[in-house]
């Protein structure tokens, strides 16, 4: 597939672009920030959003999706990532809805996915349990009972946990810590008996929470996938959101780096416009070089896992690396040029180092996936 | 100063912390226990170091200081560390910043006014410097001070007033002279924050700290006796404190130093060598772990033991910096290279801690973070501030281009 | 241009290859067996390929081109490929950079003349351009012609003229109004290298190589019909000419390109994923050594890794580049980008190579290193021009700002 | 020790700095390459080096030494390092000389010591048998016979081995590669049946050489300290002769940046000197800020040596690390400020690029002294 828009991704753009702007800004997230908002973000926009066909986007037309692709949804994202929009892609789409497609029987499709087409129905990946992401270190135990399994455990940084109407809990079923096998995925009620979340306060101001079972029970139909195979659902889900991240990094690299450079244009100091300084040109036009090598690799690792490639994972982690430490260069840049205001709250370039640094830290950093880009290439 | 003169100055500073400071705020020598200090203790120790003139050793004694020499100050700072106690604090800004300008550049009325109440705390004292929208460009400031009878009548406005807010007075820039070329018509005055017309609004960081204010000036009145340095002369003054205020930021800030030095045990006679450690590999070990005894992460070791070094060869180079110094020479434009040093190891630093807490590091309020998680994410986003105040670092270079390499404009 | 007319290209161009490439100089098919090739054989193909204008694929048919579109021009590469053969190599500096600038400026007699010449192999070009104490700073030059009758006279002296001394002709750019402000006053000039007063002086580099050539002119007479564009209107000319070169350099060095990409087994009807390979990482796994099956190295690892993703990247965004490009246009601005980052990352993969190799890398010659060690060595050292030559780093930065941020003078 | 020098030592430094910029600048280097000189430096000025006191600086005056220590040494090799003079200090003083001070017998010593100090005596350590630096990975076998050993192996870049009188040769009497015990140093003459030594010609233009052994015997007198204790000696060796390496590349980096800085202030381009543009203006101050801070650290380990300071490993791996990478900077940002020019044999930058990386290569890169560096630090 090109690495250049079709004409309807490009229609798709303007369209996000032009919602993002008018209905979600970045003061948007500062008003969720300061009222201290439930939800960390507005259900009704949600819905929005689910009517322009996004929530829907990588699901079947039959549950009510609009069955696109990835290359579709990382145009959305991408323009999320410009104005901060602080919504459930990566915990609703990304994570469970996906899972739930790629894992659940025919029931737990019906059940689910309408739902979250329609932008009703929130879901949550409870894996994580460090603050590092070690994709299977995993010791929240399932224990089998007569009718099904009983958990216990802590997970931490559930995105979107204290709004989720259903969890998607990992559990060991057997193995132990760090191995790929022995894992399985339960679809769980949020009003399950033993559950308890509670929503963490975190630096960007978006959703998380942890999650603590204790014995919480559950019955065989609670089963999402296979027993002890739920790395082969969760694997697929980690590249995806490593990707969709890296595409919502691209937004916020192009934001900053744009706003920067209009600012050097503007800011006046010892008389003259600050752009004119050559030392910060030089750094200007070196930000741009690393700008520009980031935009086509997210295109192609997006378009990846439309058609399946078998080299999707190495470009998974050559996306979540180079938008790693592109965005890390460009916010700190251009915190740096912004100077002293750029230290304020008031101005918002601190809120988009806020969110690059969490997206970095997310489902493996830099150096997390130059390792596994190296092990993926036989080094 | 002969060695003798030293020797007996310390034995004198021995006895004196001996029967002055109370032992629950020193080390308890054999036999005693160490209460808990109460504020009554604190208060006493400040009171006596204060009669003495130990909060400001150098200074002369008529203005409230120890009128000590250098070699005798460096023994006090000696001694009151082997006794596990400290000189009490009493206004940075005064001490470290006005102070040495005031005892340079001020008139006898001007020192004997100011100086002891900064020498016993009395007065908390802030820096009007940089204005909106001057930025580095120091010089560009607009604050007007127009002169009416014995006072100056100040309006405009300054920001990145450090704690302006807990603060008694301020030293500020203005501008008495609108027609004279940028640097010429700068003055340097001392005035009251109480005064009618100020207003101090504190600025809300990243980090979400208000350590800095903007302080609003509408008709206030300053003595014209405060104004110190010549009238327009006030430039010369501003650079000798921006030098000041540089070494100030290129010695003080954590966690930066000599390195994680190797520790002799002096109890033992056999020589006994203490593993060396790295405080930020310990911080990074329970979120990272131990793989064959080792920090798990292959990459997170390198850029931590690069910090190190780096850490450590910063620490030598300030020694030998120290060492090399003329004595009685102010701070030098290599001052420049540490302050800038300093700020981007101190922003690396950050960077390598948030890499090895991951999500861990992401917390910005309650329970799910411990107090280290949350108090390091909020100052990785305060050491972004590092390069810019104080000089950014981009007025760094220039000044290390210029004065020390003396490249050509 | 409709599927079908290129479907039915292809089985031409096949059928051409079938019928006139010697065995030995592509993959055999089944059956038969490749001997070694002969010089016959070389001249054969060449003689073929220069015939059917396939040199100059692009170029119209009456210059000695093939006269094909792009998507043709595609397909004849990609069919070339398939077959494992290759177009014979003609002047580089005449195809790459002085033939796109006479179809797009020279007259029609110049075009005639010279353009066959450099489809057929028969005059090897070289380039006059920088001179000795100009660098950056290229508009400088000092090479004056003057005319005289149907010739003007050249004095003067051109420096880093690659390959001069394997050279036949040479395009300049010379000043022939030394009164005009510093672009206005050049033109572009074309001339035999043969011709009395010129000297050729090959220059060492620190690689041991001599790649480039000082070139010394003495009233050297190029004959006025060879002046290229109008007189005095050589910068605009000289410009074009560099994003020529920058292009080149931005797509053509050795060991860069879409990384090592995951390869298909086609001959399998299951899907067989090759594991992909890093040809830095094979090289380095000799010297470096295993553990646990990977490079033992963990930081090297991470530096490799670096270097790959980064290779990836520059690929992936060439296409990109490409796929957007409005056809027809020339190079464009970000063209320096891409040469600026080609000529740094070629310059790090070096160093990775050295780190890999320690000792073992600065071998210089003799027995006691591989070949491969050897040409490691001077690569290195080569690889350090890179950011030099066509244009220095510095100066792509400042056409990035300028052009493409549009940041003010 | 303080970090700045001592009268004396001052009037050391301004002897040599006249000494090298006298008798062996950098046109020294070029000549002996030139004409392919078959010792690679001038046997003469070695004896004139003797007699100023540097080839004996370290050993006892009882062979006829200067009795001074690292702290001069360094001194002396700085000022050798600005001017690339490629005299046999690390082979036949730091390596050579003294091995045999810390590990000879009387004996040894007045054999081999007072050649040394007169400049007579050239030696050489047989050790590295790969490319990369790693100290213990020696195959090389010395086996046991009636009247001593018999050694078998090949060495490689055995510095100045070519013209060495005597030859220190590191075998393993027991264990096996990589192990720390089992190494046995043999003090073997260069003339001895079974050596064969062949010169290497290197980038830097310095000596070293191929050492072939095939059934080398040696009598019981040849071992030099314990056998099997050999890494006892081998590990200070390697220390002081990584900050000795270090002190060179002091001498290296201060120069080119010197002449960088110079150059920068009087190469014209577009009409100015090119100093006054900003962009080469922050990375010239960049440079000067790691060129500060690479001073004290190779002052401060050159006195751990004297002192015998506990923590001088670590400050060894900090200042040759440090230098490393403060010399590669230092000579790629020198000669792309040279712009063309900075590329050809002519001008001298090159060579001080060639001898920097060589340095940097030699006991351990910079990579390898970071991680050696976090071992000493227990992470």
């Amino acid at each position: 597939m090109a690495l250049v828009l079709t004409e309807e991704q490009e229609l798709l753009k303007e369209t996000a672009a032009d919602f993002c702007r008018k209905t979600v800004p970045v003061t948007h997230l500062r008003e969720l920030r300061d009222s201290k908002d439930e939800s960390g973000f507005s259900r009704k926009i949600w819905k929005e959003m689910a009517e322009l066909g996004w929530a829907g986007i990588l699901f079947p037309e039959s549950y009510g999706g609009a069955e696109l692709g990835f290359a579709e949804l990382g145009v959305v994202l991408e323009e999320c990532g410009r104005t901060l929009a602080p919504y459930p892609f990566v915990s609703t789409v990304l994570l469970g809805g996906r899972a739930v497609l790629l894992g659940g029987s025919d029931a737990q499709k019906e059940a689910i996915l309408p739902g979250v087409c329609e932008g009703e129905t929130l879901l949550a990946l409870a894996f994580q349990e460090a603050g590092r992401f070690r994709p299977f270190e995993i010791e929240t135990k399932a224990e089998s009972t007569a009718s099904g399994h009983q958990i216990s455990g802590d997970k931490v940084f559930v995105l979107d946990g204290h709004v989720a109407d259903h969890l998607i809990i990992a559990a060991r079923t057997s193995g132990s810590s760090g191995d790929r096998d022995g894992i399985t995925l339960f679809l769980v009620d949020a009003g399950a008996d033993g559950l308890t979340i509670e929503r963490t306060d975190m630096v960007d101001n978006r959703n998380a929470a942890t999650v603590k079972l204790d014995g919480v029970s559950v019955d065989a139909s609670a089963v999402l996938g296979t027993v002890d195979h739920g790395a082969d659902i969760l694997e697929p889900l980690f590249d995806a959101a490593a990707i969709a991240l890296s595409a919502e990094l691209v937004g916020i690299v192009n934001e900053v780096f744009e706003r920067t450079i209009e600012y050097l244009k503007t800011r006046e100091q010892f008389g003259v416009v600050i752009g004119t300084f050559q030392a910060l040109k030089h750094r200007a036009a070196e930000m741009f070089c690393e700008v520009e090598l980031s935009q086509a690799v997210v295109l192609d690792a997006l378009r990846a896992i439309d058609e399946q490639r078998p080299d999707l994972s190495r470009l998974a982690s050559a996306a979540k690396a180079r938008l790693s430490d592109t965005a890390s260069l460009v916010t700190c840049e251009g915190l740096q040029m912004h100077g002293g205001i750029g230290m304020t709250d008031e101005e918002e370039i601190g809120l988009f180092m806020k969110r690059a640094k969490a997206a970095e830290l997310t489902f493996g950093d830099s150096s997390y996936h130059r390792d596994r880009f190296a092990r993926l290439t036989g080094f | 100063m002969p060695p003798e003169a030293i020797d007996s100055f310390r034995e004198e500073v021995r006895a004196f912390i001996d029967a002055n400071c109370p032992v629950s705020l020193r080390n308890p020598r054999d036999g005693e226990t160490k209460p808990a200090a109460t504020q009554a203790d604190y208060d006493r120790w400040r009171d006596i170091m204060i009669e003495r003139g130990f909060t400001t050793p150098e200074w002369p004694k008529e203005y409230g200081g120890g009128g000590l020499s250098k070699p005798e100050a460096r023994v006090l700072q000696q001694e009151l560390a082997a006794a596990g106690t400290y000189a009490p604090g009493v206004s940075f800004f005064g001490l470290a910043m006005l102070g040495p300008v005031l005892l340079e550049f001020g008139n006898e009325e001007q020192k004997a006014e100011h100086l002891p109440k900064i020498s016993n705390g009395q007065v908390q004292w802030c820096q009007g410097y940089s204005e909106p929208g001057a930025g580095s460009d120091l010089a560009s400031l607009q604050t007007r001070a127009v002169r009416d009878g014995d006072h100056y009548i100040i309006n405009g406005s300054k920001i990145w007033t450090t704690n302006a807010h807990h603060s008694d007075w301020i030293f500020c820039l203005v501008r008495t002279d609108p027609d004279a070329a940028k640097h010429d018509g700068i003055s340097f005055i001392l005035f009251d924050l109480k005064s009618p017309g100020v207003t101090v609004s504190p600025i809300q960081l990243i980090s979400g700290q208000s350590d800095f204010c903007q302080v609003f000036f509408e008709d206030v009145r300053a003595e014209a006796k405060n104004l110190v340095g010549p009238l327009n002369g006030g430039w010369t003054i501003a650079k000798r404190l921006l030098q000041h205020e540089r070494a100030m930021l290129s010695g003080g800030m954590p966690g930066v130093g000599a390195g994680p030095a190797a520790k002799k045990k002096s109890k033992s006679k056999k020589k006994v060598i203490e593993q060396p450690r790295s405080a930020l590999a310990e911080q990074a070990r329970p979120y990272v772990g131990e793989q064959d005894g080792r920090l798990a992460d292959a990459a997170l070791r390198d850029r931590i033991a690069q910090h190190e070094m780096d850490s450590l060869c910063f620490g030598l180079s300030l020694r030998r910096s120290a060492e090399s110094a003329k004595s009685g020479q102010g701070p030098s434009a290599a001052t420049s290279m540490f302050k800038l040093y300093m700020s981007e190891m101190n922003k690396r630093r950050a960077e390598i801690t948030m890499s090895a807490m991951g999500a861990a590091g992401l917390g910005w309020s309650g329970e799910a973070f411990s107090a280290t998680e949350r108090a390091n994410t909020r100052g990785w986003l305060r050491s972004k501030g590092n390069s810019i105040e104080g000089g950014t670092s981009e007025v760094q270079l220039n000044i290390i281009a210029k004065r020390v390499l003396s490249l050509p404009d």
